[in-house]
C-alpha cells in the first residue's frame, strides 16, 4: 500500500489526539500536562498543514501552522509560569492537590 | 375621560408612596407612617372614584413593542371591585400597622413593601393585558415573599416566605404557559381576544390554557394541593396576614378564575375540576382549622376553606356569588386577622393553649372578633351570611343535592371551629396567659389591655362594614352586569336577593347547619366518645392530610439531587477533562447517528 | 480610511502598553521620591495607569458611537477581513460598557494589590480583543482573536498570584481551555480540507459539495471546543472556580461577556456549516435545545446548595447560559428570528445583571475584607445585615439577583419571556415542554436567589458587616448605573432593540434565511 | 511510506513523553516528537513551518520545559491516576474511533481545486494573513504581561526575602503512596 503524507496525516493526527487526551485524563503532574498540551498542539499543526495541502493551498495551511506554533508557545510559557507559581504556593505540582475548589 | 387617570392613580399612588418611603429610609419613622397612611388612603379613594367610570373598554394603552404587545388597562366592574377591596382593606391594614408595628426596625422597608403590594394587586385586577397581568402576578408573589419573611432573622419566617414564593411561582408557570399559548394562537395579549375567540382555538390548546390558568389560580389562592404555603405564611406580621388573606394575594386566584370563566366554560372537565377542588379545599381546610392550635393558623385554614367556597362558586358558574363572597370574606377575614393581631400584639403569643380569659381584659377586641367569627359562621344579617347563602343556592341548583349536602357539612364545621376559636381565645380559663412566651421573638411582653387608637379605628371601620357590606349587592351586580358582558351576570337588587334567600328552604336548612355547628361545640363534652372514634380524621387533619409531607418530600428530593450533583464538581482537573472528552464523544455520536 | 470600529480596537489595544508604561512612570517617580528607602511591601498608590485606562476607554466610546451608526462596515487587510455586523456590534457594546464600569470599579477594589497597571493593561486588551473577535470573518483569524482573549483571561483570573485558589482556578481554566482550542483547530483543519478557504462568507458556497460526515465531525469539534469557553455542561467545570476566584471586576467580565463571547464565536463558526448538513440541520437545533436544558438544570441544582456568594453566582451563570443556548436552539429549529433576538437580549441582560451581581458581591467583599482572613471567600451568612450598612449596594445586588431570577419588571424577565414566546411559537410539542421546563427552572433559581436577598436584609448584623469598612464612591457608581439599566430594560425592553435586532438579523442572514 | 514511519515514530515519542517517569526525559521525548514533526512537515512540503517547528517546538519550548523543571525540581511524586485508566482509555478510544469512522465513511478528503494563483508562504503569512500576525502580537503582549505578573516580582522580592525563591534548590518531601511502586510509570 502506498501511503501519501496526506493519508498518514490522518493517522498521525488521530494518534497524537488520542495520546494527548489520554494524558490529560491520566497525568497528574502539571508540567507533564503542559507537555500533553504540546502534543495536542503538534496534532493541530500537522492537521492544519495537511489540510492546506489537501485543499491545494499548502501555503495557507503552512501559514496557519506557523501561527499555531507561535500562539501555543505563548500559552505554554504562560502555563509554565503558572506552574512555577503553583509550585511555590502549593509545594507540589500534583494537580490532584489542586482540588480545594469543589462541589 | 377620567377613568384612565384614576386607574393610573390607583396603581401609581401606592407605588409612588413606596418609592418615597424607600428612599426616605428609617430616619423619620413617624413621617414614614403618615406617608404610608396617606398614600394608601388616597389610593383607596382613587379606586372608589373609579366606580362610576366602570367600563369594558380599554382606557389606557401603552405600546411596548416586539413580542410584548401593548399594556392596556380595563377598569371593569370585577376589576374595580377587587381594586377597591385591595386598596380599602389595604389602607385599613396600614392604619392598623401604626400601632402593631410601632417600634419595629426598618419600618421604611415594611411600609414600602406593603404599598408596593397594594399597588401591584390593584394593577393586577385593573389591567387588560395578559402579559401585564402576569407581571403583576409575579410582583404580588414577590411582595408576599418579602413581607412574609419581613423578620429575616427568624428562619421560620424566611422559610415561609420562600415557600410562598416558590409555590405560587410554580403556579405562575401555568399562567405563563397559558399566556404564551394565547399569544401564539391569537397574536394578542388582550383579555378580550381570549374571551371572545376562545372557541376558535384548537381544543387541546384551549384545554392547556384553561388548566394552566387553573393551576396558577389554585397556587395563588392556596387551594388543595398547593395550600401548604398559606399556614406557613403566618410568620408574617399580622397586618400583612390580613393583607394577604383579605385584600391582595389570595384574591388574585379567584379573580383569575372568575375573569376567564367564560372562555373556559366549555373546556371538558374544567368546571368539574374547579368545583371538585373548591369543595375539597373547603372541607379539608375546615377540618384542619378545627384541629389547629395556633390562632393565626386557624384563621389561615379558614381562609383556604372560604376560598374553596368561592372557587366552587366559580365552578358552578355563579360569578357574582363568588365575587360577592370574596367581598364579604375580605371584610370579615380582615376583621378577624386584625382582631387576632391585636390579641397577639397585646399578649405576645398566638398559641391557643396560652390564650384564654381575655374577654374582660379587651372588650373592644372581643366584640370585633366575635362579630367576625359570626360573619364567618354565616349568622344572619352579617355579610358572610348573605354571600354564603348565594353560593349554597347556586351549588344546589347547578351541582345537585350531593354537593349541597357536602357544603352543608362544611358550613357546620365552619360554625364549629369559629365558635371554638372564639371561646378558646376569650372565654376559656386562662391557662398560661401570663407566662407570655414570645412566639416569634420580636414582640415584647406588655401589660395586657385593650387595643390602642389606630387599631380601634381599623377594627371599627371593619365592624361597620361587616354589618353593611352586603347592602352593596345591587350596585355590584349592576356594575357586573353592565361591564362583564360575557359573564352572564344578572342585576340582583337588594330586595330581590333578600327575597330569594329568605324564600328558599335551603337557607333555613343552612341555618340549621350553622346552629348545629355551634351546638356541637357547646355539647362537646357529650361527644367525647364520638370524637375518640373520629380521631383518625383529626390526626390526619393535624398532619394536613399528608400534603405537608408531600411538600417536604418534593423539597427533600430537590435538595438531595442538588447535593448529589455537587459530587460531579470534583475539583479534579483530570475529572474535568473527562467531562470534556466524554462530552465530545457524546456529541459526535449523536451527530453521526442516522435518525 | 479605516472604518470606525477598527479605530475602536486600535485605541484599546494600543493603549494597553501605554497603561503598562504609565504604571512604571508612577513607580519611577515614587522611586525617585523614596530614593533612600526602597519599600516594596505594598506598591505605592499608583493611579496613573487606572486613569490612563479609563481615558482609553472613554476615548473608545467615540469610535464606538461612530461604528454603531455605520452598520456593516468592513475592513480588509490582505485576504483577511473584519466586518462589524449586528453580532459584532452587540458584543462590542456589552464588552465596552461592562469594561468601562469594571475599570471604574477596580481601581479601588485592587487597593493593596501589586502592579495594578498590568491588570488594567490586560483589561484593555481583553475588551479590545473581544471586539475584534466579534468582527472576525475568517475562521482561523477568529481562533487567534479567541486565543488572545483566552490568554488575557487566564492571566486576569490568576492575577492575585499569591492566592492559592486563584492559581488553582487559573490552572484549570488554562488546561481545559487549551484542550478545547486544540479541538477547534482540528475542526478548522477539517473545514479547510473541505472548502479550501476559511472565509466565513465564502465557506457557504464552497461547502456545497462537502461530505456531511466531515461537517458533523467539524461541528462536534467546534461545539466542544468553544463549548468549554461558553461553559456548556459538562464542559463547565472550570467556570465556578475561575469566576469565583478572579478579582471581582474580572468575574463580572468573565460571566458577563467572556463566556458569551465563546458562544458567539461558536455561532460564527457553526453557522456556515449548518445549511450544508443535507437536511439534518435540525440535529444542531436539538443539540442546542438539549444543551440549554441541561445547562439550566445542572446550573440551578449546583447553585442551590452553595454557601459562597461568588461561587453561587458562577453556577447561576451556567444556568443563564442555558437560556441563551435554548433561545438560539429555537431559532435553529424554526428559522424565526424571535428566538435568536430573545437569546441576544438575554445575553445582554445577563451581562448587565451578572455584571452587577459580581460587582456588588465584589464591593461587599471589599467592604468586609478587613474582617475576613486574606482572600477567604465571602459566604452568604457573612452578608447578614449588609443592607443596614450598605443600603445602596444591597439594593443593587437584590435587583441583580431578582432580575436573574426572572422577576418582572426587571430585565431578566423580559428576555426570558421573549425566548419563551419564540419557543411556543415554534409550534413543536417538545419545545413547549422545554419552555415549561425552563420556566420551572426559573422558579428553582429563586430558591437560591431569595435566601441571598433575605440574608442581606436581616436585622442581626453579622460581625463582619459590623466591622466593615466604607466603600468608596467609585465602586458604588457602576453598581447604580447597572441597577438602573436592569430596571429600565425591564420596563422598556425595546431600548435594546437597536442591538438585538441587527444581531438576530445577522444570525438569520448567516443561516441563509 | 517514509512519512508513515515518521508518523509512527512521532506517536511513539509522544507516548514515551507521557510514560517517562522523569520529567526531564518527558521533555526530551517531546523534543524528539517535535523534531520528527518538523521532518514530517518538511516531507509534506511545508518547509517554513518545519523550520519553525524545529527551532521553536523542538528548541525553545524544550529549553523552557527544562528551565521550568530545573526551577521546580524533579518532583518524583507518583500515584494512582484519579481517573480510572479503563475509563480514560474507553473515552479516548471512543473519541478517536468515532473520528476515524467519520473520516473513513466520508468520501475521502475531497480536494477543492484552487482556481487562484498559488502564492508564496511568506506572502501569505506576512501580507495575506497579516491580521493573524497582528493579533498574535497582542496575544504575546498579554502573555508577557501575565508572565511578568506571575514570576516577574522575584527580583524585587529577592532583595527582601531571599528565601522565597529557594524552591529551586529545595526538594520538598516526596509524596509516595504505598504499594504503587509498579505504578511509577504513568
Amino acid at each position: 500500500m502506498n501511503l501519501s503524507p496526506l493519508d498518514t496525516a490522518i493517522f498521525l493526527v488521530l494518534g497524537l489526539f488520542g495520546v494527548g487526551f489520554y494524558a490529560l485524563l491520566i497525568v497528574r503532574h502539571l508540567i507533564k500536562l503542559v507537555i500533553a498540551l504540546q502534543i495536542l498542539v503538534k496534532a493541530a499543526v500537522v492537521a492544519l498543514a495537511a489540510a492546506g495541502a489537501a485543499s491545494g493551498k499548502l501555503e495557507l495551511g503552512a501559514s496557519l501552522a506557523l501561527s499555531v506554533i507561535v500562539v501555543d508557545t505563548v500559552v505554554a510559557v504562560v502555563a509554565l509560569a503558572l506552574a512555577l507559581q503553583v509550585r511555590k504556593h502549593f509545594g507540589t505540582l500534583d494537580v490532584s492537590e489542586l482540588g480545594t475548589l469543589r462541589g | 375621560m377620567l377613568a384612565g387617570e384614576l386607574t393610573v392613580l390607583t396603581i401609581a399612588l401606592p407605588w409612588f408612596g413606596a418609592l418615597c418611603i424607600w428612599l426616605g429610609g428609617n430616619k423619620a419613622p413617624r413621617l414614614t407612617e403618615r406617608a404610608a397612611v396617606a398614600f394608601s388612603v388616597f389610593a383607596a379613594l382613587a379606586s372608589g372614584a373609579l366606580i362610576p367610570f366602570a367600563t369594558n373598554q380599554v382606557v389606557l394603552r401603552i405600546p411596548v413593542g416586539g413580542v410584548f404587545g401593548e399594556f392596556t388597562f380595563v377598569p371593569d366592574g370585577l376589576g374595580i371591585l377587587l381594586a377597591c377591596i385591595a386598596t380599602g382593606i389595604g389602607s385599613l391594614a396600614v392604619i392598623f400597622s401604626l400601632d402593631s408595628m410601632r417600634g419595629e426596625k426598618e419600618l421604611a422597608r415594611y411600609y414600602a413593601l406593603v404599598l408596593l403590594f397594594i399597588g401591584a394587586m390593584a394593577g393586577l385586577v385593573l389591567t387588560g393585558s395578559l402579559l401585564l397581568l402576569f407581571f403583576f402576578w409575579e410582583l404580588v408573589a414577590f411582595c408576599s415573599y418579602a413581607l412574609i419573611s419581613f423578620h429575616n432573622d427568624d428562619p421560620k419566617a424566611v422559610a415561609g416566605g420562600i415557600k410562598a414564593l416558590v409555590i405560587t411561582q410554580i403556579g405562575g408557570v401555568g399562567l405563563a404557559v397559558g399566556v404564551l399559548l394565547t399569544y401564539a394562537q391569537l397574536g394578542s395579549y388582550e383579555f378580550d381576544a381570549l374571551l371572545r375567540h376562545s372557541a376558535q382555538m384548537p381544543r387541546e390548546i384551549l384545554g392547556i390554557i384553561a388548566f394552566g390558568f387553573l393551576l396558577a389560580a389554585l397556587a395563588k389562592s392556596a387551594q388543595v394541593p398547593f395550600h401548604t404555603w398559606l399556614p406557613d405564611a403566618m410568620e408574617a406580621p399580622t397586618p400583612v396576614s390580613a393583607l394577604i388573606h383579605a385584600a391582595t394575594m389570595v384574591n388574585a386566584g379567584i379573580y383569575l378564575l372568575a375573569r376567564f370563566y367564560p372562555a373556559f366554560v366549555n373546556v371538558p372537565a374544567w368546571t368539574t375540576t374547579v368545583m371538585a377542588i373548591g369543595m375539597l379545599s373547603a372541607l379539608l381546610a375546615a377540618l384542619m382549622a378545627l384541629t389547629a392550635n395556633d390562632l393565626k393558623r386557624v384563621l389561615a385554614y379558614s381562609t383556604i376553606s372560604q376560598l374553596g367556597y368561592m372557587v366552587f362558586a366559580v365552578g358552578v358558574g355563579a360569578t357574582l356569588a363568588s365575587q360577592f363572597h370574596l367581598l364579604s370574606h375580605a371584610v370579615f377575614k380582615a376583621l378577624l386577622f386584625l382582631a387576632a393581631g391585636a390579641v397577639i400584639h397585646l399578649t405576645g403569643t398566638r398559641a391557643l393553649a396560652q390564650l384564654g380569659g381575655l374577654s374582660e381584659r379587651m372588650p373592644f377586641v372581643r366584640n370585633a372578633f366575635v362579630l367576625g367569627a359570626l360573619a364567618l359562621a354565616g349568622v344572619p344579617l352579617l355579610n358572610g351570611f348573605w354571600s354564603k347563602e348565594l353560593i349554597l343556592e347556586a351549588g344546589a341548583q347547578n351541582a345537585g343535592m350531593a354537593a349541597f349536602i357536602l357544603l352543608l357539612f362544611g358550613v357546620s364545621i365552619t360554625a364549629l371551629y369559629a365558635t371554638r376559636v372564639t371561646w378558646l381565645v376569650f372565654w376559656a380559663p386562662p391557662r398560661e396567659t401570663n407566662k407570655v412566651a414570645s412566639s416569634n421573638g420580636h414582640s415584647r411582653p406588655k401589660e395586657i389591655g385593650d387595643a390602642p387608637r389606630a387599631m380601634r379605628i381599623a377594627l371599627g371601620v371593619l365592624v361597620g362594614a361587616t354589618f353593611t357590606s352586603w347592602l352593596l349587592i345591587g350596585g355590584v351586580s349592576e356594575m357586573f352586569a353592565r361591564t362583564l358582558t360575557l359573564a352572564n351576570v344578572h342585576v340582583l337588587t337588594l330586595f330581590e336577593m333578600m327575597a330569594e334567600i329568605f324564600l328558599t328552604p335551603l337557607t333555613w336548612i343552612a341555618l340549621g347547619a350553622v346552629g348545629f355547628g355551634v351546638w356541637l361545640w357547646t355539647a362537646r363534652e357529650r361527644f367525647a366518645n364520638v370524637r375518640a372514634s373520629w380521631q383518625f380524621v383529626t390526626r390526619a387533619a393535624e398532619n394536613s392530610f399528608g400534603f405537608e409531607w408531600l411538600n417536604a418530600q418534593v423539597v427533600r428530593a430537590t435538595m438531595g439531587a442538588a447535593a448529589r450533583l455537587r459530587v460531579t464538581q470534583t475539583g479534579q482537573l483530570n475529572w474535568n477533562m473527562v467531562g470534556i472528552v466524554g462530552g465530545f464523544v457524546l456529541v459526535l455520536a449523536v451527530l453521526m447517528m442516522r435518525w | 480610511m479605516m472604518p470606525a470600529f477598527v479605530w475602536l480596537i486600535l485605541v484599546l489595544v494600543l493603549a494597553a502598553p501605554l497603561v503598562y508604561l504609565g504604571g512604571h512612570v508612577g513607580r519611577l517617580r515614587q522611586l525617585v521620591a523614596n530614593a533612600t528607602s526602597v519599600e516594596w511591601e505594598t506598591d505605592p498608590p499608583n493611579h496613573l495607569s487606572q486613569w490612563l485606562a479609563l481615558g482609553a476607554l472613554a476615548v473608545a466610546w467615540i469610535p464606538f458611537t461612530l461604528a454603531a451608526r455605520a452598520s456593516d462596515a468592513a475592513f480588509a487587510l490582505g485576504t483577511l477581513a473584519l466586518r462589524f455586523d449586528g453580532i459584532a456590534l452587540l458584543l462590542s457594546a456589552l464588552a465596552l460598557g461592562l469594561g468601562t464600569l469594571v475599570a471604574i470599579f477596580s481601581g479601588a477594589y485592587l487597593r493593596g494589590e501589586k502592579q495594578t497597571e498590568k491588570f488594567f493593561a490586560l483589561l484593555l486588551v481583553m475588551v479590545g480583543v473581544m471586539i475584534g473577535l466579534g468582527a472576525a470573518r475568517d475562521l482561523f483569524n477568529l481562533w487567534v482573536w479567541f486565543e488572545a482573549l483566552a490568554v488575557a483571561s487566564y492571566m486576569l483570573v490568576a492575577f492575585q498570584r499569591d492566592e492559592r485558589a486563584s492559581l488553582e482556578a487559573g490552572v484549570k481554566y488554562l488546561v481545559q481551555s487549551a484542550a478545547g482550542s486544540v479541538m477547534i483547530l482540528l475542526g478548522i483543519a477539517l473545514v479547510l480540507a473541505q472548502a479550501g478557504t476559511l472565509d466565513l462568507e465564502e465557506l457557504g458556497a464552497r461547502l456545497v459539495t462537502a461530505d456531511s460526515n466531515l461537517l458533523f465531525a467539524a461541528l462536534a469539534l467546534f461545539v466542544i471546543g468553544f463549548g468549554v469557553k461558553a461553559a456548556l455542561v459538562p464542559l463547565h467545570t472550570w467556570l465556578p472556580d475561575a469566576h469565583a476566584h478572579a478579582p471581582s471586576g474580572i468575574s463580572a467580565m468573565l460571566s458577563g461577556v467572556v463566556i458569551e463571547a465563546g458562544l458567539i464565536a461558536m455561532l460564527r463558526v457553526m453557522l456556515p456549516l449548518i445549511p450544508h448538513l443535507q437536511g439534518q440541520g435540525n440535529r444542531v437545533a436539538v443539540l442546542f435545545l438539549v444543551f440549554g436544558a441541561i445547562n439550566l438544570l445542572a446550573g440551578n441544582l449546583l447553585a442551590l446548595r452553595q454557601t459562597e456568594v461568588k461561587r453561587l453566582l458562577a453556577f447561576s451563570s451556567v444556568a443563564q447560559v442555558g437560556y441563551i443556548v435554548f433561545g438560539l436552539g429555537i431559532t435553529f429549529w424554526s428559522g424565526q428570528g424571535v428566538g435568536a433576538q430573545g437569546a441576544f437580549f438575554h445575553l445582554l441582560n445577563h451581562g448587565l445583571m451578572k455584571g452587577l451581581a459580581f460587582l456588588a458581591a465584589g464591593a461587599l467583599l471589599f467592604a468586609l475584607r478587613a474582617g475576613l482572613p486574606r482572600h477567604a471567600p465571602l459566604t452568604i451568612s457573612d452578608l447578614a445585615g449588609a443592607a443596614r450598612r450598605y443600603p445602596v449596594i444591597a439594593f443593587a445586588f437584590s435587583i441583580a439577583l431578582l432580575g436573574l431570577g426572572g422577576l418582572p419588571p426587571l430585565a431578566g424577565f423580559m428576555s426570558k419571556w421573549q425566548i419563551f414566546v419564540a419557543g411556543v411559537d415554534a409550534g413543536n410539542i417538545w419545545i413547549d415542554v422545554l419552555v415549561v421546563f425552563a420556566a420551572l427552572n426559573s422558579v428553582l433559581s429563586l430558591a437560591y436567589y431569595a435566601p441571598l436577598v433575605n440574608a442581606m436584609y436581616r436585622g442581626n448584623v453579622s460581625p463582619l458587616v459590623a466591622r466593615g469598612t466604607p466603600v468608596p464612591r467609585a465602586m458604588v457608581v457602576p453598581l447604580v448605573v447597572l441597577a438602573v439599566g436592569v430596571v429600565v430594560v425591564g420596563v422598556a425592553p425595546n431600548v435594546l432593540d437597536w442591538l438585538t435586532q441587527p444581531a438576530s438579523a445577522a444570525l438569520l442572514h448567516s443561516l441563509g434565511y | 511510506m517514509f512519512s508513515g514511519l515518521i508518523a509512527i515514530a512521532i506517536i511513539m515519542c509522544a507516548v514515551q513523553a507521557i510514560r517517562a517517569a522523569r520529567l526531564l526525559s518527558s521533555a526530551v521525548w517531546l523534543a524528539g516528537a517535535s523534531a520528527l514533526t518538523a521532518l514530517w512537515l518538511y516531507i509534506l512540503g511545508a518547509q517554513q513551518p518545519a523550520v519553525i517547528e524545529l527551532s521553536v517546538g523542538a528548541g525553545l519550548v524544550t529549553v523552557l520545559f527544562i528551565f521550568a523543571i530545573s526551577i521546580s525540581g524533579e518532583e518524583a511524586f507518583t500515584a494512582y491516576p484519579r481517573v480510572p485508566r479503563k475509563l480514560a482509555l474507553l473515552l479516548v478510544v471512543g473519541a478517536v474511533a468515532l473520528l476515524a469512522v467519520d473520516l473513513a465513511v466520508a468520501s475521502g478528503m475531497p480536494r477543492a481545486v484552487d482556481e487562484r494563483a498559488v502564492s508564496t508562504l511568506s506572502d501569505t503569512f506576512w501580507n495575506a494573513r497579516a491580521l493573524d500576525m497582528l493579533v498574535q502580537m497582542v496575544l504575546i503582549f498579554a502573555g508577557v504581561l501575565g508572565v511578568l505578573n506571575l514570576i516577574g516580582h522575584e527580583e524585587i522580592k529577592e532583595v527582601e526575602t531571599p528565601g522565597e525563591i529557594q524552591i529551586a534548590q529545595t526538594h520538598l518531601p516526596q509524596v509516595v503512596e504505598p504499594e504503587n511502586e509498579e505504578l511509577l510509570r504513568v
